[in-house]
């Protein structure tokens, strides 16, 4: 029913928790099935590079392991890195089931803010 | 690690030592040669006991069928159909178990009865039972002894005294209240109970139907006639046999056994206390094998797999029987309550059993703390 | 020894060799986490297997039960409650299992179908059951496969194609064809199937009930949503995996059985005939595993006694399931194929299985020999 | 369900056949169910005692019970004490269930047959 990816990450979830020094900060839901993920990010000088990344979230296990391998995937790249990961962004969940589909869209609008970088500068 | 006994029991010890010799005993107990008839003596045993268990004084009061959702159903079309003729209305709770609810809903679409189904709150509130039992006419009571979500224990003894002040047929659902609640059919007023076997550490396969009056139903299944009529169909010896080691195991160990609850869910409790493990229970009149319990930081559905796939420690949400349903479906009980639908998404039930120990209650509690550490930095509102 | 197969078989070795693993795996098989999955995944493997035993394209088209009995029921009042608005005409033999046959008459005499029960003879004139069909413009026409008392076998591929030709429901109770006739429900136009698993070497507790439209007919046990909703209630997941072990040995040995029930038979009937033995078949056209024999020299109830107390050997007068019915009620099959009082009170029925061995059947002879030396000398007529 | 003598004289007759010299013959039986008992007596000179019993009997297992416990009662007794065994005779067949109760009236036919001894004589 899981793949191993989303049972690892969801299990083990990385960069969990908050920076106290952080560039971005964003936040997104699914108002329908209540899944929410808080994003802190730190980026380097040039503002080209993601440094750190923490978050905190609530929800499925599939959301919860989206989130995890999201900030695996952009902590410590360049935002043109994160585009070229944003163009495949549905491989990265690996397989799933109808059910978890809906972490598509979420780990999708992940990336959107993220890249939408200014719109969320504080 | 299981904590998912009001799902299903895992199999008394003795039940397991036993089951080989209990399968080779194969004769068909209506077999009119000598093992045949031995079959027959021992599966009248375990009626002797049943009747013990739950205070009837006529063991041919119990019928043996194949689980709890044969004999409610037995119970609740075998009453219409005994009295077709009548005008039926059924009060039920909404919160009944699907074989109940789901049964009375199929005769009631049919036309064939109408039914008004309560909110436990108002199942509680005797004099607003009674003022229903009584504008609606009813016929038949349907109330379960104890919730399988929530662990809820319904007021059998005063229901059953209006009951029969109405004269409504009174059906009491005991598949979560035996071994945890003391049971006597008489002094309760009941006209039918049910029971699963495999609930109270026996097999699946066997359940009990009790009937005050054998002849106030019309029997669900025809043929050879076994169980004098009642329930035809060869007897599943083997289910019938470790249900009863079960009762006999129930009879000894009572107090016992409820000790141990207690001591299960105290222990739960003061660990989680203990860890700074936030947490409320839903219920707080409930039987303390079950809990139903929410932690504000995770899903019901993420914590029960979390559980599963790192600690190998099984805990459900909702009851099993909920989960053929679809997603939305498996709400009513909680919902019924008044619960919202984020409560109701945290939630878990965590059951104990006999086979509990406290060193696997400690471990799920570390199992959530893992969680809560993993996952309770969310804001959570 | 035991030579009362029909009523129900010994359990397989493999069986009791397992049975405390599938004990011990006691998860509900409708719980999320993983175990309950997997006890699923394997509920599942068995419905292919029977779908594959009994040619069944889709498995989701078999329905386990807690046995024929039950299969039986929802068949024949699945279909009248699905289809209530019609005017039904119910076809039967006259010596179906009570299973079949109760259940019919219980539709009848609640006023709810018009019934008609041919005599087996009757049935087997293609010609006049085409006219009876025709003429009672049947909705639903139930002929069994193997007769439980005489092993009488039925031709059910001329009646299933007549069947379809009238477009009339065609339910066939298989219980004693299963292992014993090679069974395709799709060729053989049927519409319902039904068998229980302790007559083919599988513990008491599961049965089957194979539906070629699932939507033909309505539940008989509503609740928790298992089995799609069609059989409700936790599944017995012990006697249905015991019943998988027993179809894949039927599958794997389907042809090495019935030559072995051809070699119990032809060995007993020729060891009669050595010794001198008096005995007429009360049927020819049977299969080679159910005897329906008669001594002219004692009547069967005392041969059967006199065989279990002397000799440690089992056979049967009429089926088990006869045996719980008044005395002069279980006479009806041998009654409705002609045979007078003082013949049918003569009859007993032997029945081979598996676990039958030569030497058990020399023995079981060598017992009758014995009451022949002791009783033979009444001049019978 | 059966007492030890019923089925200790079911499973072994005694006295079963039929004698080549013999004083009484006489048969009785029970339409209803179809039980049936033959009966040869050979008496002794005097005609007070029965020397010898040989029956052939068809029925259900406690009418041959029946038969034999009747013979081997019998055999060998003067009239006199056979006469005795008659007035007792509910006690020969030991406990019976209500179905077998039709056994007491076939065992007092035996008895009355045998003592009007002089109705059969050949
Ligand atoms: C309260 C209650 N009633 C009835 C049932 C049905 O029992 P079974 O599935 O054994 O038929 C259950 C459990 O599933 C239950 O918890
Ligand atoms: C032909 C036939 N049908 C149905 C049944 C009923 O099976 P069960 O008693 O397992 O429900 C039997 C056996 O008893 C049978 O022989």
């Amino acid at each position: 029913m899981y793949s191993d990816k989303i049972i690892a990450h969801f299990t083990a979830p990385r960069n969990v928790g908050s920076l106290d020094d952080f560039d971005v900060e964003f936040e997104l839901g699914n108002p329908a099935c209540d899944d929410r993920v808080q994003v802190q990010l730190k980026l380097s000088k040039d503002g080209k590079t993601v440094e750190d990344i923490r978050y905190k979230a609530y929800g499925c296990a599939t959301s919860l392991a989206t989130a995890s391998i999201f900030s695996s995937c952009i902590k410590e790249k360049s935002l043109d890195e994160i585009r070229g990961f944003r163009e495949k962004y549905p491989e990265l969940l690996g397989e799933l089931e109808p059910k978890q589909m809906h972490c598509l869209d979420i780990l999708k609008e992940l990336f959107d803010k993220t890249l939408n970088l200014n719109q969320h500068v504080l | 690690m299981y904590f998912d006994n009001a799902a299903t029991t895992p199999v008394l010890a003795e039940i397991l030592e036993e089951a080989e010799a209990y399968l080779l005993g194969f004769a068909n107990p209506s077999s009119k040669y000598n093992i045949g008839q031995s079959v027959k003596d021992k599966i009248n045993q375990v009626r002797a006991d049943v009747a013990l268990l739950i205070g009837a004084s006529n063991p041919e009061n119990i019928i043996f069928t194949s689980g709890a959702t044969e004999s409610n159903n037995t119970a609740i079309k075998g009453f219409y159909e005994k009295w077709s003729e009548l005008n039926h209305h059924y009060i039920t709770t909404s919160v009944e178990h699907p074989s109940v609810l789901k049964t009375i809903e199929n005769l009631a679409t049919r036309g064939k009865i109408k039914a008004t189904y309560l909110p436990p709150a108002t199942v509680c509130d005797l004099e607003e039972l009674n003022f229903q039992i009584a504008k609606k006419k009813a016929t038949f009571l349907s109330v379960m002894m104890v919730n399988n979500e929530t662990g809820q224990k319904f007021p059998i003894q005063e229901i059953g005294e209006m009951a029969a002040q109405h004269n409504c047929f009174f059906h009491v659902d005991a598949t979560q209240g035996i071994s945890k609640v003391k049971v006597n059919v008489e002094d309760l007023n009941i006209d039918a109970l049910t029971f699963s076997g495999h609930k109270i550490f026996a097999p699946k396969g066997a359940g009990v139907l009790y009937l005050k009056d054998t002849l106030s139903i019309e029997p669900l299944l025809h043929g050879g006639g076994q169980e004098r009529g009642l329930r035809c169909g060869t007897e599943n010896v083997f289910a019938i046999l470790a249900m009863g080691v079960a009762v006999r195991y129930i009879l000894k160990y009572e107090d016992k056994i409820n000790q141990h609850y207690k001591a299960c869910k105290d222990y739960f409790i003061s660990m989680l206390n203990q860890y700074n493990i936030p947490f409320h229970l839903n219920e707080k009149d409930a039987v303390n094998s079950i809990l139903s319990i929410r932690f504000p930081f995770i899903k019901g559905d993420a914590l029960m797999e979390f559980l599963d796939f790192k600690h190998n420690i099984m805990i459900s949400t909702g009851s099993a029987c909920g989960s053929n349903k679809k997603s939305n479906d498996n709400k009513t009980v909680l919902g019924a309550m008044g619960f919202s639908e984020s409560e109701i998404r945290k939630t878990v039930r965590i059951s104990f059993g006999v086979h509990t120990k406290m060193k696997d209650i400690k471990l799920l509690v570390l199992g959530i703390k893992n969680v809560f550490s993993l996952y309770g930095q969310y804001e959570y509102s």
